[in-house]
């Protein structure tokens, strides 16, 4: 009954399943709500399967009772009035109904609340690592903060936490609505504008669990997917000591000319390279891009030739999103790609 | 200052048969109570048959439209990443589909039921303010013509039905899209509110004498909840819409951060009108199940008082439901937890109706026939949808399927299930009182199955599609994530759910025509419409009924008490107390009038305008202003004569 | 003619109490629910959660209150003697009512009552 | 089984108060009504609760001579709307006439102070959001004083053209129900626009 347990001893196992995963394109990840793997979904995987053995129970009883209505031999025939026997059994059918319904509603609520609380409880975790989640239309900003401000790194809709810590996120919006879901960890929380949420989630087995937006937020809303990779923690902190540098220079001859042809462009009217000029806040962090898993929210594999495609079609990929099309000589193009492709 | 006393004294109790009355005649009748003929009879006419059938029929054409868009919508999603719909036209799309069923479909049905059969069922000629009714429906038909006018022109509303700030504002729904949406909703919803009022009143003051609280069909208690919940719901959503249109043309801040405003402010508003909307679309729906469990058993409904206090219940604790729409805002759990309660606990209303239709099917004599079949889908699907309702208020629980296609599979259980079969099985119940013609027994049997079938293959697997992470409102998915198998067998569920209404309209259509005649009371039915003609005559009742029990249709007969004394060449109706029914007072309804129309046409002029500019805003005002003083000033002009043509 | 005990549920006195047994318990229940959501806050900041507490078990006590007063109206039913006149079934009608509503709320209250004992008023 | 038929045509075609139809008419709108202010305070209470002033920063609550006026204004024509309801009920044809000229010209002296209360405001519907809450309260309030001052103008009009009917005794008195309830609405408005933000 316990999936937490359960897991956490099933996890070592599936731990070199999980590396293929991530060698691979990592588009194939885990996602859903009852197949857990932290402890917020397994309290509430566990709080399901009370609510559908009973609901299912409560289910074939009533359609039992109907048939039986619908079958039984009748040989009531008046219409206003009834046996006062018959009125005094039926009565009592339909009150013991009602009782039952009732007990079985507090059964309901007590556990909800009792689930409630032990999600609260993990919660409320004073080690939890704290990350900072920013949705925009429609893409997610990360931001693993730091007391030193050059120390904090940022990327775009790809979040790493390391296995078997709570990690807090910290839930803004830049525009409208948006709701930060990964079923595979728990439930979901709104990003407000105006609003600071919370929502803390835990895996308790590496691997790569895949969410999405859940609150309608315009054109792309389908589109504006996310996922979260769980590593052991010394991986994470090596990754993440990593995404705090600024970009790698340019080492070949097409490299130093694709970065030219970048901060040249008009790229740097909207997305930021720590270590160059390109300083804009508006699209996605490009620093690391190239070690991230997906580009355009989880809707394409970050392959060179995707990213070729994305730069020159964005509009025909993901119609109404707010990066224009671009149109570069193929003398500045593949420079470009080398450029943009060496940014681990 | 009210004579009280003569009042009662002047009811005196004549004995003999009807005929006795010789001042009453069919033809007096049925000259007063016709309305004109054509086109100008059509804009006129304040009859609650005529404008009720219109409501019905009109929601039905939208329900076949918001089907049309469903049907587009499934057609996009049966393949990963399918390119028959663009995102702006499937956003319309969906969120049209949302209005449409809702605003469009679900409460002018039921309001249209109520207009067509509350005066029938409590014995009066006419519904309490025949003229407001038709007002009322003319906003309801310029309204939705309005709205889908809009998408027809590709500047539909596109931010879905609810709307929600900021993507609803101005900065991020720049056009026109999102005003039609605020402007309309807030002119629609006038309908709903009128028409509501119009049942109360009716209910309270227009029963036949005799007819005691604890008499009344439990239609007609299922409507007088409804329209109370109407009352206290819809200025919410109404306001909160005005707000849109406020924040959208000049410029406030009632949502802005910014500026001291909220985003979360119009969750509240429109969720707590958005909850109850579901109750006022179920609860009538429970009035036709318990008129066709009681025709269809045989027996008087088993804990009449039972089912009224769900009734009253569920009218209640259905105000105490809406942060439930906004567990996932980041609210304090502990003031959360408090609608989750109530979320339970509104189970207990709707178990005791289950078990008292159960009961009555028991003791009983139940015949299958369609009506009852659509009872019995709906027993089925809305139990099942009541179930997932219960989950759905656990609040974890809720944090994980809220707005993914698990919620997406409950509420059209519950809409689906829950509303549009017993709407159904009423069609079938009422049809031929409302036209003479029985519909076709076959047909509608293939009709219901198709139709159980294909709703349950349809929206079964979408409980599943939930728990692997599909959101609602998405207008396509990647391949990669494996929801292309459980969406196609949702589409393919969805064609069959087409074909059986697709019948239905066949049935309809073929059986107003040829269908068998139907007599005054096809099923041997208990309530008080039927011991009228079928259609029933433009003034109901050649005498008004006087009621001795709950159950007229089955005791009533020729020899019946009834209301004499009425002037039959006037709108004249008798007016009863409000608890017992005693009468009180004869009063005069005003005759057939253009000022209603041109009253909606009036205010829809400000509100379609306020689209484009502010100027509406006066010189609609104006306008209105001056039908509503010619729409009330000749009634006391023509009584007054009519009184004096009266005089011998 | 009826007795003058019989008429008295049709005297406005007689009514208003068929009535408040009717409704009481809805309307205490939702006062409950709307002012307990709005001190949660407040008892978060405060730490009073036995205010939550009060305003529950208050609405409690006139929800039964109420339940009580249709019982009572009951035994005034009961005592009537011969034929039930037509507003006699309609006040019988009107006392189940009220009896069932006012407990049925009460449960609801109790429900509502219960979260205070498990969870912080200052958990998101 | 003798049929016993009732014969109605002894009573009265017309009713006042909550006999008749139109008041309950009225009543429903009333209820309607009241729900949409509701909705208006509720909407003023949760800017309280989100801001950490009120009224924002630099920005005084509006003055209170108009607002003071008028409520006190409409408090006292609730005697003159009394003695118009009196009137109609009694059906008194001259003394309605003149009650309702009166109810007239309070409805103007309304108007007139209310559009002076809101040129003396010195915030915009567009600042923030306590400038928009106060705008929609005013707003929505003289739009029930301008709807039903042209009831009254309209009624009067007819008063003084027209020979009387019980019908029009009638509506006499529920106007002046309508009446009420516009007064009734303004006292709770008047202490959360101009009150509230001095007591906090």
């Amino acid at each position: 009954m316990d999936f937490r347990t359960l897991l956490s001893r099933t996890a070592p196992a599936a731990l070199p399943a999980t590396g293929l995963l991530l060698s691979g394109c990592g588009l194939r990840g885990s996602h859903h709500a009852l197949d857990p793997a932290g402890p917020q979904a397994g309290a509430i995987g566990s709080l399901w399967w009370l609510l559908l053995v009973v609901s299912a129970v409560v289910f074939v009883v009533v359609m039992t009772a109907l048939v039986l209505a619908l079958t039984r031999y009748h040989e009531t025939p008046d219409r206003e009035n009834l046996p006062a026997q018959a009125h005094r059994t039926v009565m009592g059918w339909v009150a013991g109904g009602v009782g039952v319904t009732v007990l079985i509603l507090f059964v309901f609520l007590v556990a909800t609340l009792l689930a409630e609380r032990r999600i609260a409880a993990i919660d409320a975790d004073p080690e939890a690592l704290e990350i900072s989640v920013i949705g925009r239309q429609w893409w997610w900003e990360i931001q693993y903060e730091n007391a030193a401000p050059w120390l904090t790194a940022t990327t775009a809709n790809e979040i790493h936490i390391p296995v078997g810590r709570p990690v807090h996120l910290k839930l803004n919006s830049a525009d409208v609505i948006h709701s930060f879901w990964v079923p595979s960890l728990g439930g979901k929380r709104d990003l407000i504008p105006g609003h600071t949420n919370r929502l803390s989630i835990q895996a308790d087995r590496a691997g790569v669990f895949e969410g999405q937006c859940a609150e309608f937020c315009g054109h792309q809303h389908a589109h504006m997917r996310i996922i979260v990779v769980a590593q052991p923690p010394e991986e994470f902190e090596a990754w993440l000591e990593q995404q705090r540098q600024p970009a790698r220079e340019p080492q070949t001859e097409g490299e130093i000319r694709g970065r030219e042809v970048f901060l040249a462009s008009d790229c740097i009217m909207c997305h930021s390279i720590r270590g160059t000029t390109a300083m804009s806040q508006v699209g996605p962090d490009l620093t690391h891009l190239a070690g991230r898993r997906t580009l355009a929210a989880g809707v394409l594999p970050n392959t060179r030739g995707h990213l070729g495609g994305w730069i020159l079609d964005p509009q025909g990929i993901k119609p109404g999103n707010r990066m224009p099309r671009h149109t570069f000589p193929a003398e500045q193009f593949h420079p470009l790609l080398d450029y943009l492709g060496s940014l681990e | 200052m009210n004579p009280e006393g003569p009042r009662s004294a002047a009811v005196l109790p004549t004995a003999g048969p009807r005929a006795a009355d010789a001042r009453a005649s069919h033809h007096d009748l049925d000259r007063v109570w016709s309305p004109p003929e054509g086109l100008y009879g059509w804009l006129t006419t304040t009859s609650h048959t005529q404008i009720g059938r219109r409501f019905i029929v009109t929601a039905f054409i939208f329900f076949l439209l918001g089907g049309i868009l469903a049907a587009l919508m499934r057609l996009q999603l049966s393949h990963a990443e399918s390119g028959f719909l663009s995102p702006d036209r499937y956003n319309q799309i969906f969120t049209m589909h949302g209005v449409t069923m809702m605003f469009l479909f679900a409460v002018p049905i039921m309001e249209g039921f109520g207009i067509y059969l509350i005066p029938l069922m409590v014995g009066t000629r006419n519904l309490a303010f025949p003229r407001l009714n038709s007002f009322g429906y003319f906003t309801y038909l310029i309204g939705g013509i309005l709205l889908y006018a809009a998408l027809l022109l590709d500047i539909g509303p596109d931010a879905g039905w609810f709307a929600y700030l900021p993507l609803a504002g101005p900065e991020f729904s720049p056009g026109h899209r999102m005003d039609f949406y605020a402007e309309i909703i807030t002119f629609l919803e006038i309908s709903a509110l009128v028409g509501a009022v119009e049942i109360i009143v009716t209910v309270f003051k227009l029963r036949a004498p005799g007819m005691t609280l604890n008499r009344m069909p439990l239609f007609v208690w299922a409507l007088l909840v409804t329209s109370f919940m109407i009352v206290f719901a819809m200025p919410s959503v109404e306001m909160a819409s005005a707000y849109l249109i406020l924040e959208r043309l000049a410029g406030t801040h009632f949502f802005d951060p910014a500026a001291g405003g909220d985003p979360m402010l119009w969750q509240h508003a429109f969720w707590f009108f958005g909850h109850p909307e579901v109750y006022i679309i179920f609860i009538p729906a429970t009035g036709m199940v318990a008129s066709i469990v009681v025709t269809f058993s045989q027996r008087q409904m088993f804990g009449y008082p039972a089912v009224i206090l769900a009734l009253i219940t569920t009218g209640f604790v259905g105000f105490g439901l809406w942060v439930h729409h906004m567990f996932a805002t980041g609210l304090p759990s502990l003031g959360m937890s408090f609608f989750a309660a109530a979320s339970m606990m509104i189970a207990i209303p709707s178990g005791i109706q289950v078990f008292c239709w159960i009961a009555t099917l028991w003791t009983g004599r139940p015949r299958l026939r369609v009506p009852l079949w659509f009872v019995l889908g709906f027993v089925f699907l809305f139990v099942m949808g009541g179930l997932t309702g219960v989950m759905l208020g656990a609040v974890p629980f809720n944090l994980q399927v809220h707005d993914t296609y698990f919620v997406v599979a409950h509420f059209h259980y519950v809409l689906i299930g829950g509303a549009v079969f017993p709407l159904f099985g009423g069609f079938y119940y009422w049809f031929p009182k409302m036209t003479g013609r029985m519909l076709n027994e076959r047909l509608g049997l293939w009709n219901f199955w198709l139709m159980f079938i294909g709703f349950n293959v349809t929206f079964f697997p979408m409980h599943e599609l939930g728990f692997r992470g599909m959101p609602r409102r998405v207008y396509t998915y990647l391949e990669s994530t494996g929801w292309e198998p459980l969406n196609l067998l949702a589409s393919c569920g969805a064609a069959v759910l087409a074909v059986g209404v697709l019948l239905f309209v066949i049935n309809v259509l073929w059986s107003r025509a040829r269908g068998q005649a139907a007599g005054d009371n096809p099923w041997g039915a208990d309530t008080l419409e039927w011991t009228t003609t079928s259609p029933p005559p433009n003034y109901n009742f050649h005498f008004q009924p006087v009621v001795t029990d709950r159950y007229p249709g089955w005791t009533r007969g020729p020899d019946s008490p009834v209301v004499v004394g009425l002037k039959d060449d006037a709108h004249e109706v008798l007016v009863t107390t409000t608890l017992d029914a005693v009468p009180d007072h004869r009063t005069t309804f005003p005759p057939h009038s253009i000022w209603p129309f041109l009253t909606a046409v009036a205010v829809a002029v400000i509100f379609f305008g306020l689209i484009f500019t502010p100027w509406a805003i006066p010189a609609g005002a104006v306008l209105a202003m001056a039908m509503l003083i010619l729409w009330f000033w000749p009634k006391h002009h023509v009584l007054h004569r009519g009184h004096e043509e009266d005089a011998p | 003619m009826s007795a003058p005990e019989s008429s008295y549920f049709e005297s406005a006195r007689g009514v208003r109490t068929l009535w408040l047994g009717i409704l009481a318990g809805p309307l205490l229940w939702f006062l409950n629910q709307q002012v307990n959501y709005l001190l949660v806050r407040w008892a978060c900041s405060s730490g009073h959660v036995i205010v939550l507490h009060a305003v529950a078990a208050t609405c409690l006590v006139g929800a039964l209150l109420a339940g009580k007063l249709a019982l009572g109206n009951r035994r005034r039913l009961e005592e009537t003697e011969g034929a039930e006149s037509l507003q006699q079934e309609r006040a019988r009608f009107m006392v189940v009512l009220g009896i069932c509503s006012s407990f049925l709320f009460a449960l609801v209250i109790i429900a509502q009552g219960i979260p205070n004992f498990i969870l912080n008023p200052c958990g998101k | 089984m003798i049929s016993r038929n009732m014969d109605v045509s002894g009573l009265p075609d017309h009713a006042f108060s909550h006999h008749s139809l139109t008041w309950w008419g009225v009543l429903g709108f009333i209820v309607v009504e009241s729900t949409f202010f509701g909705v208006l305070v509720a909407t003023y209470l949760y800017g309280i609760g989100r801001a950490a002033e009120w009224p924002p920063a630099g920005v005084a609550p509006p003055t209170l001579l108009w607002g003071t006026l008028n409520a006190g204004i409409m408090v006292l024509s609730c005697w003159p709307n009394l003695r118009y309801k009196r009137a109609a009920e009694r059906m008194d044809g001259p003394a309605c006439r003149r009650w309702l000229l009166v109810a007239v010209g309070f409805g103007a002296a309304f108007l007139a102070i209310r559009a002076l209360e809101i040129t003396a405001l010195d915030i915009r519907w567009d600042d923030h959001f306590y400038g928009s809450i106060v705008w929609a309260i005013l707003g929505f309030h003289t739009l029930h004083i301008v709807a039903d001052f042209t009831e009254c103008v309209v009624l009067a009009f007819i008063a003084w053209t027209k020979p009387l009917s019980p019908h029009h005794f009638a509506d006499f008195s529920d106007d002046a129900v309508y009446w009420y309830f516009v007064i009734a609405m303004w006292l709770p408005l008047y202490g959360l626009i101009y009150l509230v933000p001095r007591a906090l």
